[in-house]
């Protein structure tokens, strides 16, 4: 509060509106909550229309003919708002009613510290970003756990289980994976990943294509995918942890693995897509609003739809695995992956090519 | 896990009580039947962590006594409610029925009748076993294969809906022959539609049959071997997926297949993934028997001449214009003398077993059916048995259970 | 801690604040047919065949016929959905899983009762083991056919449809009377001889 | 009726080929699992049905049984009938410790008929629900009337 005061009365107004302007502008407009909710509405219609037209059909459509039910999303929302809210008699009240927030708000806290242009180390504290969002993406199925906890039913008890041994063993994967990119470009602040990657002209993918692989697998196991759609697995514990969810609460739950996807997929395209390449701001235009964080962000956003909606399509294709295969997965030949990646890495390190 | 109470119940019990409590590790699910993966029945599994220890199917949620209400009606109205009970394969239960019900009057069908039925059979094999097929998709997680299974249907239904005239329920089989003939132009459009079939197989086998998560899901899962199935009376696809040689249209042949050359597809593994490929070699023999039908199919009445003797002369008329069996007043007042009878028939899902008694009397004496789903009940009691949860809807949707046929 | 006996969570009592808050947005008309729009293209059938009429369901939802363009789309638990199509026959097993069923889905509800069977019996009607839809739960839509083809369903929802947009409730719970479950051949005699 | 008679490893038959059926008769519970054994030993290895006739003072209990590997036996489908009085619950021998396929049939006789299979392992309705007041629908005795039927909540 002190600082906040001394700062007012040491700056100017405008200088003051450009301090504040860009964190309310990163946390609530881009890539906060607003693209948030609008990328959640477009990517469930993506899913659905996809697959539909895999299927030889058309999907959600009347709800807007002419725009091919875009809005259907909209209109499911609505009706979810307004459904009656059932708590049911077994179910522990306040684990029951504050899990599906906690969850929400755990599942937006890594869009903070990934970082989708140069101006957001002026905003945030970006020396430790990589090492921030990792245990921060691990943090929330700990509450997809107290959902079923809480819910008193044995379908969602089931589901959370396999949603606790499914995140344990992918655990180790995704932080080999993580860590053998913090190796390659020497710094545990994202910008500095870029900076190396547009630096040298090479994707991160093209470097060290077994971690991206490692964490693309991770992603769609985090994300409950297909073919890791296990938790939630319809045809044999209905709806996993959400099973007794009604009303906005279930919106909530069900909406939860799209912020993952997102915040996963803009992790993504910072590590191994080359982040906002190809446009490099200059010295001057990377600490202005627009130069700086809009239009980098825009390049990132556009390569993390591009890898959801490759994730999402993958509904069309595959089945879903049993929990023990994905299990047996998870610790043996990821980790093996995970220490190649790793190796890889320090092999290229060493020998200097990079 | 649940309530406080149980907290509570359990606070003061010692360690090894605690250790030696069963509950801890048992856990009773009931699935069903509201459940996605349950169908129109309960099952009751028990649980020692992932693996099920016990099996107990709750059935009789579609039981809507047909025997019962069969033999308080007419004989031709008993086709109907056998068709009902059998919905992805109407045909064969009509069929079956029928031909308990000739053996009784002691009717015998024209040649063309029975290449007519034969031929609709076929096609109602092609589309149960696609039903099949489907259904094992969603219970895999894979809503692809659904879609496209009932995509595929579609056109076959337009096929037999051109002979018959309705979309599921034909009651398309009368005693004596059957209802209608063939329409002008069907052969070129049944060959189109088989040409469709035969390439749409080879799409199935990319995404779905040698998909590599559905292999690591099926092969070596649910496991029947020969000699269980022959104890345990499994029938139909899933007693030949466990190397068993027989198929009820060779070992008691009825229709025209005793003139048709065709093969009784067998594998020897007996797992998921056998029964899988079982109904996708049926398909394709189901294919070539329809060719055969197409290409040799006599001419003639489709009605025999006990029954078209017994028209009135509008009938007849209607007959010799239109190739079609309006409905005799005979149907309507059949008593077979007394008498017994057996028929079975190889339906999409297994042998369908009738057991007719007469005894002079307008509406059968006794009306026993057995139908194949309910021979395959011991998959749930016996295969189930020692393998993971999420085994269960693989192994259900293998079996292609279908609860309705079932509980008759 | 408890749930539905006293309601109260830890900041108020959230069971009415929330109820009078909703009650007060259903008040505002233009709220109103916000909502009934959103109703209309998201009715989420649950999954609960309860016979042979569901052969159809499935191929209605399949390519040719594809409802889900009509936002219909098939889902397993009943929390989280709002329709109950009741395809065909229901048992006197089957009959108390229906109530059950749509005893768990939240309001607003909605039935379609599906087939000759649902609606009076159709050709099981005189059986000793089955129930008439209409008296398990309240009917909204009523189905005819045997069994129906898909494009009769598609128009079923379309008519559900038009009945939600024109403000019209859902069908009022009806009174489930606790007359003997399974009559023998002792009741039937004393009901025949009524 | 062309009823002829055909022996099958001792055991005569009464055949009637025109309507498939191949008729053994037993005479008691004993005679009934001697002929079961028999049968099984020449090659019938599954049950198709089981099930029963309401002959108004009796009631005749029938098991269809078949075969799967024997090509012999696999065209036919031989039937056991054993006729017993009829009473509330009839009291007859299973068959199920000679072929496993009988269990759920044998259920459903028990409940459709009141024909109890003593040593049957798992004895229970299978169909009806638990609380179905009403004896044995399939016997004759059982009306069938639509009645204004509600269900309890």
């Amino acid at each position: 509060m002190i600082q906040i005061l001394s700062l007012l009365m040491s700056v100017s107004l405008v200088s003051f509106i450009e301090y504040i302007l860009p964190p309310i502008l990163y946390i609530i407009v881009f890539p906060g909550l607003i693209v948030v909710l609008l990328m959640l509405f477009f990517m469930i219609w993506l899913e659905r229309k996809v697959a539909a037209k895999t299927q030889l059909r058309f999907g959600p459509l009347y709800v807007s003919k002419r725009f091919g039910g875009v809005i259907q999303t909209v209109a499911d929302l609505i009706r979810f708002s307004f459904q009656e809210f059932i708590i049911p008699a077994g179910a522990d009240v306040f684990a029951y009613i504050q899990a599906p927030g906690l969850l929400m708000a755990f599942g937006l806290l890594p869009l903070i510290f990934i970082p989708v242009g140069p101006y957001y180390a002026n905003i945030f504290p970006a020396n430790y970003s990589l090492l921030i969002v990792v245990p921060l993406i691990i943090i929330t199925p700990i509450y997809v756990i107290l959902l079923g906890w809480a819910s008193d039913n044995k379908f969602s008890f089931v589901g959370s289980m396999r949603e606790a041994f499914l995140v344990i063993s992918y655990e180790i994967p995704l932080i080999l994976s993580i860590l053998s990119m913090i190796l390659l470009y020497g710094s545990v602040n994202a910008i500095n990943g870029v900076s190396f990657q547009i630096g040298r002209g090479i994707p991160g993918i093209v470097l060290n294509p077994i971690a991206a692989f490692l964490f693309l697998v991770v992603m769609i196991r985090t994300t409950g995918r297909f073919p890791f759609e296990i938790s939630e697995a319809e045809s044999e514990v209905v709806m996993g942890p959400y099973t007794e969810y009604s009303a906005l609460f279930f919106g909530i739950g069900m909406s939860l693995p799209y912020i993952e996807l997102y915040s996963f997929s803009l992790l993504f395209s910072v590590l191994f897509l080359g982040g906002w390449w190809p446009i490099v701001p200059s010295a001057a235009a990377a600490s202005g609003v627009v130069g700086g964080l809009l239009l980098p962000g825009l390049v990132v956003f556009i390569k993390a739809l591009i890898v959801m909606a490759f994730l999402v399509f993958l509904r069309a294709v595959y089945p879903r695995y049993r929990i023990d295969q994905a299990i047996t997965v998870g610790w043996d030949q990821a980790v093996y992956l995970g220490f190649a990646a790793v190796a890889l890495s320090m092999a290229l390190v060493w020998s200097g090519l990079v | 896990m649940s309530a406080p109470q149980d907290r509570t119940a359990t606070a003061n019990l010692t360690y090894d009580e605690l250790a030696g409590l069963k509950a801890d590790r048992e856990l009773v699910l009931l699935i069903g039947p509201a459940h996605p993966g349950s169908g129109h029945m309960k099952i009751k599994v028990w649980m020692d962590g992932d693996i099920i220890q016990r099996v107990d199917p709750d059935i009789g949620f579609v039981h809507r006594t047909t025997e019962k209400l069969s033999e308080n009606r007419l004989y031709i109205k008993a086709i109907p409610i056998v068709e009902r009970v059998m919905l992805p394969d109407t045909i064969n239960a009509n069929l079956a029925y029928v031909i308990a019900l000739e053996r009784l009057l002691g009717i015998e069908p024209t040649p063309r009748a029975q290449y007519l039925r034969t031929l609709t059979s076929e096609i109602n094999r092609i589309t149960s076993h696609l039903y099949g097929i489907g259904l094992y998709g969603i219970f895999l997680g894979s809503s692809t294969v659904y879609m496209w299974a009932f995509a595929d249907r579609e056109p076959l239904i337009d096929l037999i809906e051109e002979i018959s005239g309705a979309r599921i329920t034909y009651s398309y089989i009368i005693p004596g022959g059957v209802r209608w003939d063939l329409p002008a132009g069907f052969k070129e459009r049944a060959e189109t539609v088989l040409q469709y079939m035969e390439a749409r197989l080879k799409d199935y086998g990319k995404i779905w049959v040698r998909n590599p998560v559905v292999m690591d899901r099926t092969e070596g899962v649910g496991v029947v071997s020969k000699s269980d199935a022959i104890r345990l009376g499994i029938t139909g696809p899933n007693l030949r997926a466990s190397g068993v040689d027989y198929d009820t249209r060779r070992a008691k042949p009825y229709a025209a297949y005793p003139n048709l050359d065709f093969e009784v597809p067998t594998f020897s593994e007996g797992d998921c993934y056998a029964r899988l490929l079982q109904r996708v070699e049926e398909i394709e023999q189901s294919i070539r028997i329809i060719r055969q039908v197409l290409k040799d199919i006599p001419d003639g009445r489709i009605i025999s001449d006990d029954i078209y003797s017994k028209m009135n002369p509008l009938q007849k008329r209607m007959y010799e214009m239109k190739h079609r069996v309006m409905f005799p007043a005979y149907m309507a007042s059949m008593r077979p003398a007394a008498g017994r009878s057996t028929a079975s028939v190889e339906a999409g899902r297994g042998e369908i077993f009738f057991y007719l008694v007469s005894n002079g009397d307008k509406v059968p004496f006794r009306f026993r059916w057995v139908t194949p789903s309910f021979l395959n009940l011991p998959f749930f009691t016996h295969v189930m048995v020692g393998q993971h949860l999420a085994d269960l809807p693989a192994i259900y949707g293998s079996s292609d259970y279908f609860p309705p046929e079932a509980d008759r | 801690m408890g749930g539905g006996a006293d309601g109260v969570a830890y900041f108020g009592n959230l069971e009415t604040v929330s109820k009078k808050a909703v009650s007060f947005l259903k008040k505002q008309g233009y709220v109103k047919s916000m909502i009934n729009w959103g109703d209309k293209f998201s009715l989420w059938p649950v999954h609960l065949m309860t016979s042979c009429c569901g052969t159809e369901f499935a191929a209605a939802s399949g390519p040719r016929f594809d409802l889900e363009r009509l936002g219909f789309l098939p889902f397993g638990g009943p929390r989280q959905t709002n329709l109950i199509v009741i395809e065909g026959t229901t048992t006197l097993k089957m009959a108390r899983s229906v109530r059950i069923v749509w005893e768990q889905m939240p309001a607003p509800k909605w039935v379609i009762a599906m087939g000759a069977c649902a609606m009076d019996g159709g050709i099981f009607y005189d059986s000793y083991n089955t129930v008439p839809a209409k008296d398990i739960v309240p009917i909204d839509i009523f189905l005819a056919g045997c069994p129906p083809r898909p494009e009769a369903l598609a128009r079923a929802v379309v008519m559900l449809q038009e009945s939600i947009v024109k403000n019209r409730p859902p069908a009022a719970d009806i009174q489930v009377t606790a007359a003997p479950a399974t009559p023998g051949p002792k009741d039937v005699v004393e009901a025949v001889s009524k | 009726m062309t009823a002829a008679s055909r022996v099958i490893t001792g055991i005569t038959f009464t055949t009637d080929e025109a309507k498939g059926i191949f008729e053994v008769e037993a005479s008691d519970g004993a005679h009934l699992l001697d002929l079961a054994t028999r049968l099984k030993a020449a090659g019938f290895d599954h049950c198709l049905s089981v099930t029963a006739e309401d002959l108004g003072d009796r009631l005749a209990v029938l098991w269809h049984i078949s075969s799967y590997t024997n090509r012999e036996l696999s065209g036919m489908n031989a039937q056991i009938r054993l006729v017993v009085s009829k009473s509330d619950n009839v009291e007859v021998p299973t068959l199920t410790g000679i072929w496993e396929s009988a269990n759920f049939l044998e259920r459903e006789t028990y409940e459709m008929f009141g024909v109890v299979f003593k040593g049957h392992p798992d004895m229970r309705r299978l169909l009806l629900p638990d609380d179905f007041t009403g004896k044995w629908p399939m016997r004759k005795d059982f009306p069938l009337k639509k009645t204004p039927w509600r269900v309890q909540k």
